[in-house]
């Protein structure tokens, strides 16, 4: 099979809820290694076009294409061993385990040996594994914490590491900086993409914060209603002052 | 089946919803409002049924007018009605809002095992009979076959409550309220309502209907500890066939399962108790949520 | 003056060490050898719940004799200790209290049980315990029939008796009869019950027509439906062996709806309710005392000794007349102690278990409704049995089994190693 | 989830050794609480993916009543064989019911459980030529390879405790397993769990079906123990039961649930036999005690008391 360099593809796809558009005729393609930020004020459908990426929600037209395969209406399940992983806007953390445990728990998932019930979670080469990657985004202090205790921004770098554990080759991050305080969101955002770069993994992250997607795309998208109004390189897009004022007008 | 038969059991089965319904719309109010599944809805049941047993007896041999014992049947289930409700709620519900399902089932589990045994302790242990309620009212004939009419009081009883309950949470600012706490607790906080007192006004309702219940089945049976065990998981069963929290859901499964058990009692007798869950699993195999029951999603 | 003094002194002083001597090596009522400091009998009846009102009574009458029996010395100089168990819960429960009072509270012998699914799930663990174990109320036939019983014994009559009298008194009011119902409980002893009388109707009045059979729960407690079937179903006779509470609130629920204008109803276990049901209760209702021969006006207390000592001191004791299940009780502990008193006789010392079993097997005891004989072979007693139909009494306030008929237990039991299905088809008018 | 060595050896070594020195009547106890145990397992680890039920006796009934129909039909009651046939009966019929029941959580499991249960129940209890109705099926002494073994005695004992060990080490297993993390990720986090590619329902599903199977084997000793099975065996009560041992004990420990099964045993006899009336509410007092107040049952209380003297200890050394 040949590898195609087109990791994403989107055909027309469209979801509403009720009179809102959360999603109008969204069509895009992301290719093999870029790092895609998207920007647009609460509600243009950011979110949304993760949560049916990612198959938690239907749409109601159009087709989604995962590296020429059509994914259109499979579960997240599916979506996730086809190698696609995503983040939350609001970490979905094991609030009961452990740092690490958490970690164990999606390199089992991805070694296909999540279903085991006889050999043990804490295998020798797993715990090395996951403990290399505890370092690679320095929560290596909280390693055998419980994730109740991380402070918000350990929080949201495990929720990403949960992802990351499972080597996708296309990553979504739902807001990575949301939540996290000013002076720390350039250092998350660094590890962040030093570790993706490093990993050769191609990313698409939702960001409100202008400043963020500015710095760290390679390409921006602008959602305004459920659409697509812009494409193309983060320093001319957002320089834009229609899409500044789509953008922050509303937030 | 013939036209007779069926009368039969219409009327059977309405008998029988009518007492499922009267316990069955306090457990489902309360869900609604506190999200809790009350287990101990049938304890007080018992309570309702042992206190208006023994308040009647003992006015009657004190020379009450026989005519007077539905008010000293209701009046015994107020008392039990607003001593347990509030007590309940204020002691134990309150400290439990919000933590998992399973504490919150097991405390009123728990609950349930106490007043099981409080009865024991205050009204003893052989069962007691007060039937001069049931007498009283004489009897009618339908398809030939004699009913009394006790049978249109519980019927009468059981439909005032809830369509005084509809008319509690649709036509009163204390339901406007209400419904403002089931669709947002925090906002409703945040409104100076006083969620505490709602939480407590609308568990009491629910031990009433229980308390109600209870007292006016009481003059038909005999009044023993563990009577109240079965009748209570059928009203789960009723709750759960509507659609949890759902006041008209109680209603309807309450007339499915009356029904579905009369025609099992005079067709199949050995499906009589089975059929009733089968239904509850049947509907809920197909509509999780109940006939009535909304969708819940979350959002993430 | 010092010798008038002394002397009646010292015959007093030698009297009172004597008598004390006396009584420490000659006790009036001499202890036999390896005798125990008390005999533990354990007493499980309905203790609680709607079967409560009938237990209650086999437990009063029970204690109100071991007090007797205790102030007049025992058995043979060894006083009864009673322990008192519940029997309400399921056979699994009784089996397992059932271990505890032989193996934690080392009771010497068990007395008791009333539902027949208990009654059968505690012969073979009695069996298996090697306990003396005296079913005293207990009625499905298949306690005695089907099971070779060598530690249990059932002091009365089983089902079959009331099931045969109840079909031949209703065969005598209603000499046309042509259709019967229905309506027992849902085990051993309810579905006994109702095959017995059916089989026993079927072969007396061949082509009577059985128009419906109910089931219910144990002491369901409602039967509003199960009365609308009855009602439907319009049988000339309904019979029905609910019993305790159960049974109350069937009459209760079934008079106002006029089930008893409609039906012959013949109850087998009518007569222990009537006192509870008090003025309720209509007239005509065929009822036995269950398994006894005896009724606290039959025989009359004033010709019969035992009888007029029993309904007084019971009266006294519990403020309610004896029913059956008092009776029961008595059957049950004077056999007992019947066969202890023959077994001491026969051994001269403190019998073991197998020598009063011994002595049990064959043996003959009276009670107030007279004899009751014990068969060796399938340790199932014999005795007479009553049948009667209710009218209500004024003096009493409640109804009385009036026009009793008594039959003499071989004509009313199987013969031994015939089974009660079988022995009713051989039954003759 | 590493086995304390220490705690495991002395815990052996009390359930092998105490009994020696008991009377038959608390061996007897202790074999109860033993088949008990199994069974609170099945239910405490529903628990600790946070799905309660209240109709775990479905399995148990189904343990039970495979002994009483093998009994009735076959007059065969060889432990050897049936203890295994009790595993896979529940084991068939968690598979069976766990397809529907793995769809749901919270109330809706707790609920639709119930039914299954009342369901077998009302069978059991209604169809009275086949099942024996409320008399229930008696079941009478085991046999092992021909050899009788009676409840109370030793090698029944020492029977049931080798099953509940090994019982003991395939739970430990399960939990130390992907599988058993992902279990109690359930209660936290099921969106995670999904997007890390496993099934929420599979996980569910196959805890379901390991429960069904100590359900069954308990029942299937049950059955033995007692010498009698009824259709209560189904009962909601019985379900109830299950899970307050479960509380009792504490889910988050296998041990836990053992201590809550020997401590249930011994209140439910004494406050039975004391207060007849009122061990219920014995029970009530106590259950309402721990979930106000200590949540994690007994378990929770012996690791705070193990901490408490291990922080002594270790303070009395450094210091």
């Amino acid at each position: 099979m040949v590898e195609t360099p087109l990791i994403l593809q989107t055909v027309d796809l469209t979801k509403h809820f009720g009179m809102i558009k959360a999603a109008e005729r969204i069509s895009v393609e992301v290719n093999q290694g870029e790092l895609v930020g998207i920007v647009g004020a609460n509600g243009s459908g950011k979110t949304t076009f993760l949560n049916l990426i990612t198959g938690y929600l239907k749409p109601e037209r159009g087709r989604i294409l995962l590296m020429g395969r059509d994914t259109t209406g499979l579960p997240p399940r599916t979506i996730t061993r086809l190698g696609v992983a995503r983040s939350f806007q609001v970490p979905q953390l094991y609030r009961h385990m452990r740092v690490l445990e958490s970690v164990l728990l999606s390199l089992a998932a991805e070694s296909g040996n999540g279903g085991s019930f006889w050999q043990p979670l804490f295998k020798e080469s797993r715990r090395a594994e996951a403990l290399e990657t505890l370092k690679r985004f320095g929560l290596s202090a909280y390693a055998h914490r419980p994730t109740s205790e991380l402070p918000e921004g350990g929080r949201k770098l495990l929720d990403i590491a949960l992802s990351f554990a499972l080597k996708p080759k296309l990553l979504l991050m739902d807001e990575p900086t949301s939540g996290v305080s000013i002076e720390d969101k350039f250092e998350v955002m660094d590890t962040l993409v030093k570790v993706l770069q490093e990993s050769n993994v191609t990313t698409i992250f939702v960001e409100h914060d202008m400043e963020v997607v500015q710095r760290y795309g390679w390409r921006v998208l602008v959602f305004d209603e459920g659409q697509v109004i812009a494409d193309g390189k983060p320093d001319n897009v957002l320089a834009d002052p229609e899409v500044r004022k789509t953008v922050l007008g509303r937030v | 089946m013939d036209i007779g038969l069926l009368t039969i059991i219409i009327f059977d089965g309405l008998n029988y919803a009518a007492v499922l319904f009267l316990i069955a719309v306090g457990l489902t109010f309360v869900y609604g409002v506190l999200r809790i599944l009350n287990i101990s809805h049938g304890a007080i049941y018992g309570l309702g049924a042992y206190m208006a047993t023994w308040l009647t007896i003992l006015l009657l041999n004190k020379g009450l007018p026989p005519y007077l014992s539905y008010f000293v049947l209701l009046t015994g289930a107020i008392i039990i009605g607003l001593i347990t409700g509030p007590s309940i709620e204020r002691l134990c519900l309150r400290r439990i809002y919000g933590s998992d399902i399973h504490i919150q089932l097991l405390l009123t589990f728990s609950i349930l095992l106490i007043l099981d045994d409080a009865m024991k302790l205050i009204w003893g242990v052989e069962p007691m009979f007060m039937s001069e309620p049931y007498f009283l009212l004489g009897q009618f004939s339908v398809g030939g076959i004699i009913y009394p009419r006790y049978t249109f009081l519980l019927i009468g009883v059981s439909a005032s409550f809830g369509v005084f309950l509809v008319w509690l949470v649709r036509g009163t600012r204390f339901g406007k309220l209400v419904v403002s706490v089931i669709q947002d607790r925090e906002i409703s906080v945040a409104m100076g309502i006083n969620v505490g007192l709602i939480y407590t006004a609308a568990f009491t309702m629910g031990a009433l209907s229980a308390a109600i219940g209870g007292a006016f089945i009481a003059p038909t049976i005999s009044v023993a500890p563990g009577f109240a065990a079965e009748v209570v998981v059928m009203s789960f069963a009723v709750v759960a066939i509507g659609g949890l929290g759902n006041l008209e859901g109680a209603a309807l499964g309450s007339l499915i399962v009356g029904l579905a058990r009369a025609l099992a009692i005079h067709l199949v007798a050995e499906l009589e108790l089975a059929v009733i869950y089968l239904i509850m699993v049947l509907v809920l195999a197909f509509r999780p949520q109940g006939l009535f029951g909304a969708v819940e999603e979350r959002r993430i | 003056m010092p010798k008038i003094n002394l002397l009646p002194g010292l015959f007093l002083s030698i009297l009172a060490v004597g008598t004390w001597l006396g009584a420490m090596v000659l006790p009036v009522n001499a202890a036999p050898p390896g005798a125990p400091a008390e005999l533990k009998v354990a007493f499980v009846d309905f203790l609680s719940g709607p079967a409560a009102i009938f237990g209650t009574s086999g437990r009063y009458a029970t204690e109100w004799l071991v007090d007797k029996w205790n102030k007049e010395g025992g058995i043979k100089g060894v006083p009864l200790k009673l322990v008192i168990l519940d029997e309400a819960g399921t056979p699994a429960k009784n089996v397992t209290e059932f271990r505890r009072l032989v193996m934690e509270e080392k009771v010497n012998v068990v007395l008791g049980f009333t539902s027949s699914a208990n009654a059968l799930a505690i012969a073979p663990v009695a069996e298996e315990l090697k306990t003396l174990t005296l079913i005293h109320v207990a009625g499905t036939n298949r306690l005695t029939e089907d099971h070779k019983l060598h530690y249990t014994f059932r002091t009365s009559n089983h089902q079959a008796a009331d099931s045969v009298l109840l079909a031949r008194y209703v065969l005598k009011l209603k000499p046309n009869l042509k259709s019967i119902a229905g309506a027992n409980e849902d085990y051993a002893w309810g579905r006994d019950s109702w095959e017995a009388f059916m089989g026993a109707i079927k072969t007396l009045q061949p082509g009577v027509e059985v128009k419906a059979e109910l089931w219910t729960k144990i002491q369901a407690g409602e039967y509003s439906a199960e009365i609308s079937k009855l009602l439907a179903a319009r049988a000339d006779v309904v019979h029905s062996s609910f019993w305790g509470g159960g049974l109350v609130t069937f009459i209760k629920q079934a008079l106002p709806r006029g089930l008893f204008k409609q039906s012959l109803v013949a109850l087998s276990t009518g007569a222990q309710v009537d006192q509870f049901v008090g003025k309720d209760m209509p007239d005509g209702v065929v009822l036995c005392p269950r398994a006894t021969g005896a009724y606290f006006l039959d025989p009359e207390p004033e010709k019969d000794p035992l009888q007029k000592e029993f309904v007084e001191g019971y009266h006294k004791k519990v403020g309610r007349y004896p029913d059956y299940v008092s009776y029961r009780g008595y059957q049950a502990i004077g056999g007992m102690k019947a066969a202890y008193e023959k077994a001491i006789a026969q051994t001269g010392r403190w019998p073991t278990t197998e020598e009063v079993i011994k002595a049990f097997k064959g043996l003959t005891w009276r009670v107030p409704g007279g004899d009751i004989h014990m068969r060796a072979e399938d340790h199932q007693a014999i005795h007479d049995g009553l049948v009667g139909i209710t009218k209500m009494s004024k003096k009493y306030g409640f109804a009385l089994m009036e026009k009793r008929e008594r039959f003499p237990g071989e004509q009313i039991m199987p013969p031994v190693g015939m089974k009660t299905p079988d022995w009713v088809k051989t039954l003759k008018k | 989830m590493r086995p304390n060595l220490r705690v495991v050896s002395i815990v052996s070594a009390l359930l092998i050794l105490v009994p020696l020195a008991m009377p038959s009547w608390v061996v007897f106890i202790l074999t109860k609480a033993l088949f008990t145990f199994i069974a609170v397992l099945g239910v405490a680890l529903l628990l600790r993916g946070g799905q309660l039920t209240f109709g775990h006796a479905l399995f148990f009934a189904t343990g039970t009543y495979t002994v009483g129909f093998s009994v009735k039909w076959f007059g065969f009651r060889d432990a050897l064989l049936l203890v295994p046939m009790g595993a896979l009966t529940g084991l068939i019929m968690a598979a069976l019911v766990g397809l529907i029941m793995a769809r749901y959580r919270g109330v809706f499991f707790a609920m639709l459980n119930l039914a299954f249960s009342m369901i077998l129940y009302a069978i059991l209890l209604k169809f009275y030529w086949v099942t024996g109705g409320t008399d229930g099926i008696s079941v009478g002494t085991a046999t092992f390879l021909g050899f009788p073994l009676r409840a109370g005695t030793y090698p029944f004992y020492y029977l049931t405790l080798v099953i509940a060990g090994l019982i003991t080490y395939v739970v430990y297993r399960f939990l130390a397993s992907p599988l058993g993390y992902f279990l109690r990720a359930i209660a936290d986090n099921e969106i995670r769990i999904e997007y890390s590619g496993e099934s929420v329902r599979r996980v569910i599903y196959l805890t379901y079906i390991l429960a069904g199977g100590l359900g069954g084997v308990s029942g299937v000793l049950a059955a033995f123990t007692v010498g009698h099975v009824v259709p209560e065996d189904a009962f909601w009560f019985q379900s109830g039961q299950f899970v307050f041992i479960a509380l009792l004990g504490g889910f988050e420990g296998i041990l836990g649930s053992l201590m809550g099964a020997v401590a249930f045993e011994f209140i439910q006899t004494y406050s039975s036999k004391y207060f007849p009336y009122a061990w219920q509410l014995t029970l009530g007092g106590i259950m309402l005690f721990i979930i106000l107040f200590r949540p994690g049952g007994l378990w929770a209380i012996y690791e705070s008391l193990v901490s408490r003297f291990s922080s002594k200890a270790e303070g009395s050394t450094h210091g």
